[in-house]
């Protein structure tokens, strides 16, 4: 079992260094003359006006919150499709009414206007 | 390999440290963070009994799912709470919320 | 010390670690990254329980989702550059002891009792823990009802969010 | 499908409809009525279908009894084995889910037409109020008030399916848990449907007020199943019927000894005062009529039809626990409900004769009638309780729905002549609208001769025939004559209605301007009083003369639900109550008529004439309600206001005043025997410390959650260690 | 003849014979082993990139009508390690503000995003890294990690444009994800099966591939994927002449190369997914070694990566409303409604062979996209047609019709 992870655990490393490596590379051998303007935020070349902090639309709020409804839902639904050889065809029903019931809260979404961009 | 009092005192510890972060943080989102720790901590509990005792009984594995599930409504709910707080009185710090009081 | 007590020890560390930091920096985004660490360690602990499919879960779900929803929800509610100022109520310091002396009470708790020191019994091979799942979840005489009460429960958690974060006038 | 199956999926199609209206349809009318027309035509289909397949099924309706259509499933894991719900359809049940599905699905038709689906929307109706009418302009361009839409039209869809939904969840289950939860569903909507127009304020008290009286019956109940479960071990009808529970119920004494009641008495009596609040027994009748406030299709289904049937079917349901030891005469639980429904039954047909309101009329004939099933199932006339019970439910909901029809046609002439201050409802103002609505007419007529038990063609006839012959045959004459002469007034305030509305001249404008309502409405009149007739036909006693025997019996199936040790055959046809009940009905509807039959407008009501200062005690029901008002209501209104307070300020503030004051006062005495500085400051850090106190534990309710909190882990902390240092002792 | 047939497999034996000849423990000889199959795949990832940056400019700019790079090298083959080289030693600023660990942090969770995908993936026959028996969701977890990558990298680079970038990438992200990993449950369901080598397995046969028996499944896969790379037409994310660059618009030198790496190699990434989970993976026709099939894999993938390019060559860009609402009111519902009927499908006709469930199956694809199609089509019409915002103004304004002769010749009309 840890076996076939073992793979996943070193490629972890691995792909960290991949990227690292390089950057650390840069870091070195890239030139350093930093001063304030370059630090400057890139604001098509005109002075950084106000705060970072802009006004965050509720929108993209409500659109996380129907993904990671739907990302649970089909967590619980893997399972079923993987055993889905075994099963009867009352158990499919009932995998069919859970996506219904998931469908449901996509529909009430939609009739509440949820998904027009505002 | 790793006795099962290892993987119990991590989740408490785990545990305790969601129960400070509730009881002490003062903004509301991050108490909420807490509470996450603190039901990541009982997954951590549910899986390792369901490893030591008997990996053939699924029920283990159900409820640390279940327990995803829950968790996922209460974020999504509560933090919606915290956000139509937070344009209601323009504010999300949890001692100011006091409606309730006496 | 076998190899994979020490990935337990090194992993246990690092999680830990995270939780601290979750709960006692000051930046808020920054608790949220801590946090998504925190909850990538508890996959690895996952792993190493032989819960491959939870490990993945809990990246999807906890990382893939729930976090997105934190750091979304604390750039809605604060100014994320400007948030300095103790983030730790008045209370802070005996929570912190009690919440410790639970620890060291629960800790002792469990050296006391003797299960606690029970070795994992060998995986049984050939043993598909998805397929048993999905089976275990729609089988009546299982968790049949757990199964359809998750996805009412969700239905309803995303209504409910839905008439709480939004009002008409956005 | 397997019939268990279809059992089990019975009740949803409302459930789900309830759902889809309040979620999704709730802006489109046409949408919101298909929807819960829809699925209460499937639960009909449903409901027929297992009805036939029950009664034609290979045992036959009496072979239902020993073998009903059952299947269970676990629900609750207990400890040992887990609490089991299921559906169960017996011949009681079977017959209780044919009214049931037939009403429900004619009242949801009928609330098309009531509600004015297809009418403009008036311009100052709001939310909450009924509406007031739409003014419209036709080619000519001339100004019309026509009925204007409901505005809340889908919201009443909405609650009545799910109304329905408690309603056939009460008839399929096969435990009294799962039927509780019908019951209290039912009560809900009757809070939500009483208060639909929760503008007015009388429709808000009688909403509250049906609540709270019915959930005192409700408490009761609740109390009686909790005792049944901790006595039986089990809610099933499987279980708590079989004769050595009911055994063991009979022979152990109740709880305490109780009045000296056997266990099975006792839970009998708690069980039935929840039917006394449900469907409206004395002493707790008082909010039915009230209940005329909502839309008459509420009062129709809810206050006739169904909910209040569903408290005579769970008292006709839990018979053998009632009736359990009555080997020697009738157990206590009986007799209290013998006297308690034939006194009912008198009062309420008294009160109803002296009504001028064409609605509370209904309501105290409803009262009157429940009473009589009371009664029956009382003298252990099983069988003739759950005929009435049947027959009722077509004949009064089919004259609410004409009622409604009535009012709707008197509102129509309101409109027309703009004198909004005619009460549609006031029989006074009516008269003559005969030839102006015929079919409401005749179905009224039909409904009412059925009410007043006109002899050989009406349902209510033999049903009510049946109960007389039953208390007859076992010697109960007290309660015979009670009936009797309660059935008497029946007929009389039947006719008397019937004359008031129908007959005669015209006594106002609106009433030459009523006319006939659409057919939505009048169709399921039609069909109902089909059944109004028919349904009686079914329970024809075999050694009836000439009559008996033609249809074949099918009610006296019924009895095979009970335990075969408590089925009585029929008694044997004996002329006396027969007579007795031709002389009241015809007697009844003659004096009526009589009376009644030139009665003008502006005249004082003959009854009034007759019986006079009496007649206003009727009138104001025996003053039942200002009593209530000056007893109960002012007693708890007066505890709430005077002892609360006196809680708050008086014992908890004054109790850290007061120690602060006698500290004070201690310090100053102190101080005035011995000058020393010591005790003064002693006395005076006592004083604050307990003001200081006083304040602190003001504090303690901070709404602080985090705060909470804490408490609770320190409290859940000392309790882990307090317990474990238990456990290692 | 051992070795070209599976050279892989020959070597791992050679180097295990060798180390315990060194008489090393059995666990280290498998981690090395390990670590030496991870250096390869990485490799080959990361390598295969230059290339594909190379090829995806040539493409386009042929689809274009351009020449595309041609100078540096053979067809301009050595472009890319130019611009690696440029990128390398270019001086790497940190705006002043930022976030500066989460800041470095970014670029490698990005990349990492996109590596782990690989460790799942089939090469050939048992060429694979681990056969995990939950792949699919796998790949779902590890690109979950990409969207936290976008998002923290603008946040921390305390920018407007970025952190706006970030959000809209996000929004973007998730609500694609929907669709994908509803899309993924088919081809898990047709498998029975979440393990990469598994799902391919399934295939072996022309008939039984899910492209016959999933066709729409597969196009919302194809399509989801483009728009999690965000590529066009969903580059919304660096949409230049909105949010000048998006989230990675203060990154520069190593960092940027990183992120642009990541995106290209993604980009081939999701062309091997579909490739894999439809396309019948490194299943192909001639005797199968697992050189052969690793040749298979190359030709489907490079194929399904050309129909990426072309897309993105070819398509415009879609305003934000459209790309939400496509998918929301398209993607989702058509994916819920396919997952429903391929479940409620195939237990019935799985017994018929393999055949016929394919037939049966593709009959249902077909019907339901040609409902799509019709409501989609009905939809549309009901719209009603967009106002016109104002007027096209021309550019030169025609020469007055006749001017008066006294006027000064240098005085033109002021325009």
């Amino acid at each position: 079992m840890l076996n076939t992870w073992l793979f996943v655990g070193i490629m972890i490393f691995v792909a960290i260094g991949f990227p690292a490596m390089p950057i650390l590379v840069a870091a070195v051998i890239g030139p350093k003359r930093g001063n304030a303007a370059k630090a400057e935020t890139y604001e098509c070349g005109m002075e950084t006006v106000g705060e970072t902090w802009v006004q965050f639309k509720v929108q993209y709020y409500i659109y996380a919150l129907v993904f990671l409804i739907f990302d649970v839902e089909t967590v619980f639904l893997f399972p079923w499709a993987v055993a889905y050889g075994q099963l009867p065809f009352f158990a499919v029903m009932e995998g069919v009414i859970f996506i219904l019931i998931l469908a449901g809260g996509l529909v009430y979404a939609w009739n509440r206007g949820i998904l027009e961009w505002h | 390999m790793i006795p099962l009092s290892w993987y119990l005192i991590l989740a408490a510890a785990l545990f305790s440290l969601g129960l400070f972060g509730v009881l002490s943080r003062k903004n509301a989102v991050a108490i909420l963070m807490g509470v996450e720790l603190m039901l990541n901590a009982v997954n951590i509990n549910l899986v390792a009994f369901w490893r030591y005792s008997a990996p053939e009984v699924i029920a283990g594995q159900v409820f640390t799912i279940i327990v995803f599930a829950v968790s996922a409504a209460e974020v999504a709910v509560g933090l919606a709470l915290v956000i139509s707080l937070y344009r209601r009185r323009q504010t999300v710090i949890a001692e100011n919320i006091d409606l309730l009081r006496w | 010390m076998t190899p994979v007590q020490i990935i337990f020890l090194v992993v246990s560390l690092m999680l830990l670690v995270s939780a601290f930091m979750v709960v006692t920096v000051r930046n808020l985004v920054r608790a949220a990254l801590w946090l998504i660490s925190t909850l990538f360690m508890t996959a690895v602990v996952f792993v190493l329980l032989d819960a491959g499919f939870l490990a993945v879960v809990q990246v999807v779900v906890y990382i893939g989702a729930i976090a997105i929803l934190f750091i979304f929800a604390v750039m809605l509610t604060r100014r994320v550059m400007a948030d300095t100022g103790p983030q730790t109520n008045a209370n802070g310091w005996w929570v912190g002891l009690s919440s410790l002396a639970l620890f060291a009470g629960i800790t002792w708790i469990l050296l006391g009792w003797g299960g606690s020191s029970a070795d994992a019994p060998i995986f049984p091979a050939g043993l598909d823990t998805v397929t048993d799942l999905g089976m275990g979840l729609v089988d009546p005489n299982g968790f049949i009802l757990p199964f359809e009460v998750a996805s009412v429960l969700l239905l309803a958690a995303l209504i409910g969010a839905i008439v709480v974060a939004w009002d008409r006038d956005n | 499908m397997a019939t268990e199956q279809l059992i089990w999926l019975l009740p949803l199609p409302p459930l789900v409809s309830f759902f889809l209206i309040v979620l999704l349809a709730n802006r489109n009318k046409a949408l919101s009525h298909t929807i819960g027309i829809g699925a209460a035509f499937l639960s009909w289909l449903a409901g027929m279908v297992v009805f036939f397949r029950a009664v034609t099924g290979e045992h036959g309706l009496h072979g239902l009894g020993e073998h009903p259509l059952h299947s269970a499933m676990d629900w609750l894991p207990l400890g040992d084995g887990a609490f089991q719900i299921g559906v169960n359809i017996d011949p009681l049940s079977a017959l209780t889910l044919f009214f049931v599905c037939w009403t429900v699905l004619m009242i949801f038709i009928y609330s098309v037409g009531y509600h004015n689906f297809g009418q403009p929307e008036g311009e100052h109706d709001q939310k909450g109020l009924p509406p007031h009418g739409a003014t419209v302009t036709d080619e000519h361009g001339h100004q019309h008030t026509v009925l204007s839409v409901e505005p809340n039209y889908s919201r009443f869809f909405a609650f009545i399916s799910l109304f329905a939904f408690g309603m056939f969840v009460l008839v399929v289950s096969d435990n009294l848990l799962t039927l509780f939860v019908g019951w209290e569903i039912m009560g809900l909507c009757s809070y939500l449907l009483i208060g639909f127009w929760f503008a007015k304020p009388s429709a808000r008290a009688a909403a509250i007020k049906a609540f709270m009286t019915t959930r005192i019956g409700d408490v009761f109940m609740l109390l009686g199943l909790a005792y049944l479960y901790s006595a039986a071990g089990s809610l099933s009808y499987s279980v708590i019927f079989s004769p050595e529970v009911l055994d063991r119920l009979v022979h152990d004494a109740a709880v305490g000894g109780f009045l000296g009641l056997s266990a099975a008495g006792l839970i009998g009596l708690l069980l039935f005062i929840g039917t006394v609040g449900k469907s409206a027994q004395f002493p707790l009748h008082v909010w039915l009529p009230d209940a005329m406030e909502g839309p008459t299709p509420v009062s129709a289904m809810i206050h006739a039809a169904t909910m209040v049937s569903a408290g005579v079917y769970m008292v006709i349901r839990i018979f053998p626990i009632l009736a359990a030891g009555a080997e020697h005469g009738l157990t206590p639980a009986m007799t209290v409900m013998a006297f308690i429904g034939a006194f009912t039954a008198l009062f309420a047909a008294t009160i109803a004769v002296a009504q001028n309101d064409i609605k509370r009329v209904l309501a105290y004939s409803t009262i009157s009638q429940l009473g009589f099933m009371i009664a029956a199932l009382g003298i252990g006339a099983y069988v003739a309780a759950a005929f009435h019970l049947l027959t009722h439910a077509f004949f009064k909901a089919l004259l609410f729905l004409g009622s409604g029809s009535v009012i709707h046609g008197m509102e129509h002439g309101v409109l027309h002549t703009g004198n909004h201050d005619v009460d549609p409802q006031d029989m006074m103002n009516m008269g003559g609208l005969r030839k102006k609505m015929p079919v409401t007419f005749w179905t009224f007529l039909i409904g009412g001769f059925a009410l007043s038990g006109f002899p050989f063609i009406t349902a209510g006839f033999w049903s009510k025939d049946e109960i007389l012959a039953d208390a007859w045959a076992h010697g109960h004459t007290a309660v015979f004559w009670t009936l009797a002469i309660a059935a008497l007034l029946t007929a009389f305030y039947t006719m008397r209605q019937i004359m008031l509305t129908f007959f005669g001249e015209p006594r106002t404008k609106e009433a030459e301007h009523a006319h006939e309502t659409p057919w939505t409405m009048t169709a399921p009149l039609v069909i109902l009083s089909v059944f109004a007739v028919a349904a009686g036909w079914a329970g024809i006693p075999e050694d009836f003369p000439i009559l008996g025997g033609l249809v074949a019996n099918f009610i006296h199936g019924v009895s095979a639900t009970l335990p075969a040790a408590m089925i009585e055959k029929a008694p044997a046809f004996n002329v006396i109550p027969l007579i007795a009940s031709l002389v009241v009905a015809l007697g009844g509807l003659f004096l009526g008529w009589l009376v009644y039959r030139k009665y003008k407008a502006g005249a004082t009501d003959p009854v009034k004439k007759m019986l006079g200062g009496l007649h206003t005690v009727l009138q104001n029901k025996y003053y039942l309600d200002e009593l209530y008002q000056a007893t109960f209501v002012r007693l708890f209104n007066w505890i709430s206001e005077v002892f609360t307070p006196a809680m708050d300020r008086g014992v908890i503030d004054g109790f850290l005043h007061g120690i602060a004051r006698v500290a004070f006062s201690l310090g100053g005495i102190f101080r005035d025997r011995f000058e020393t500085p010591v005790i003064t400051g002693a006395a005076d850090l006592l004083g604050n410390g307990v003001k200081g106190f006083g304040r602190e534990f003001r504090g303690i309710q901070s709404g602080r959650i985090q705060q909470y909190m804490n408490v609770v882990l320190v409290i859940v902390v000392v309790l882990a260690v307090f317990i474990y240092i238990l456990a290692q002792v | 003849m051992e070795f070209i047939k599976d050279p892989i497999l020959f070597l791992a034996n050679w180097l295990t014979v060798l180390f315990t000849g060194w008489d090393m423990t059995d666990g280290l000889i498998t981690v090395i082993n390990t670590f030496l199959g991870v250096f390869l795949v990485a490799n080959f990832g990361m390598l295969f990139v230059i290339f594909l940056i190379w090829l995806e400019r040539k493409l386009a700019a042929r689809m274009q009508d351009r020449l595309g790079p041609n100078r540096v090298g053979p067809y301009g083959l050595g472009q890319t390690f130019a611009d690696i080289l440029k990128l390398f030693t270019k001086e790497d600023t940190t705006p002043a503000g930022a976030d500066k660990a989460v800041f470095n942090l970014a670029p490698i969770m990005a990349v990492l995003s996109v590596l782990l995908i690989w460790a799942v993936v089939p090469f050939a026959e048992d060429w694979i890294g681990t056969d995990l028996n939950v792949g699919v969701l796998y790949i779902v977890a590890v690109g979950s990690l990409g969207i936290v990558a976008t998002l923290i990298g603008g946040w921390s680079s305390n920018n407007k444009f970025a952190l706006l970038g970030a959000f809209r990438t996000v929004a973007q992200l998730v609500s694609y994800e929907v669709p994908m990993v509803l899309s993924l449950l088919v081809p898990v369901l047709l498998a029975r099966n979440m393990g990469m080598g598994g799902i391919v397995a399934e295939q072996e046969h022309w008939y039984s591939i899910f492209f016959f028996m999933a066709p729409i499944a597969a196009f919302i896969f194809f399509v989801s994927s483009v728009a999690e790379v965000g590529r066009t037409p969903f580059d919304l994310l660096e949409a230049e002449s909105e949010i000048v660059a998006g989230f990675h618009i203060e990154y520069s030198g190593a960092k940027f190369a990183m992120i642009f790496a990541a995106e290209f190699l993604h980009a081939f990434t999701i062309s091997v997914l579909t490739m894999t989970l439809f396309l019948g993976g490194w299943q192909g026709w001639g005797d199968q070694f697992p050189l052969v099939g690793w040749a298979w894999f190359m030709v489907k993938s490079l194929a399904v990566y050309f129909l990426v390019v072309w897309v993105r060559s070819t398509l415009p860009r879609i305003r934000i409303d459209h790309m939400l609402s496509y998918n929301w009111k398209f993607l989702t519902p058509l994916a819920l409604v396919v997952l429903m009927v391929t479940a409620l499908l195939d237990n019935l006709v799985v017994a018929q062979g393999p055949v016929i469930r394919t037939l049966a199956h593709l009959s249902a694809n077909i019907l339901i996209g040609w409902a799509a199609y019709a409501i989609m089509k009905k939809r549309a019409a009901q719209r009603p047609p967009r106002a016109v915002v104002g007027q096209p103004r021309p550019v030169a304004r025609p020469p007055a019709p006749e001017m008066p002769a006294e006027a000064p010749v240098l005085e033109a009309p002021a325009s």
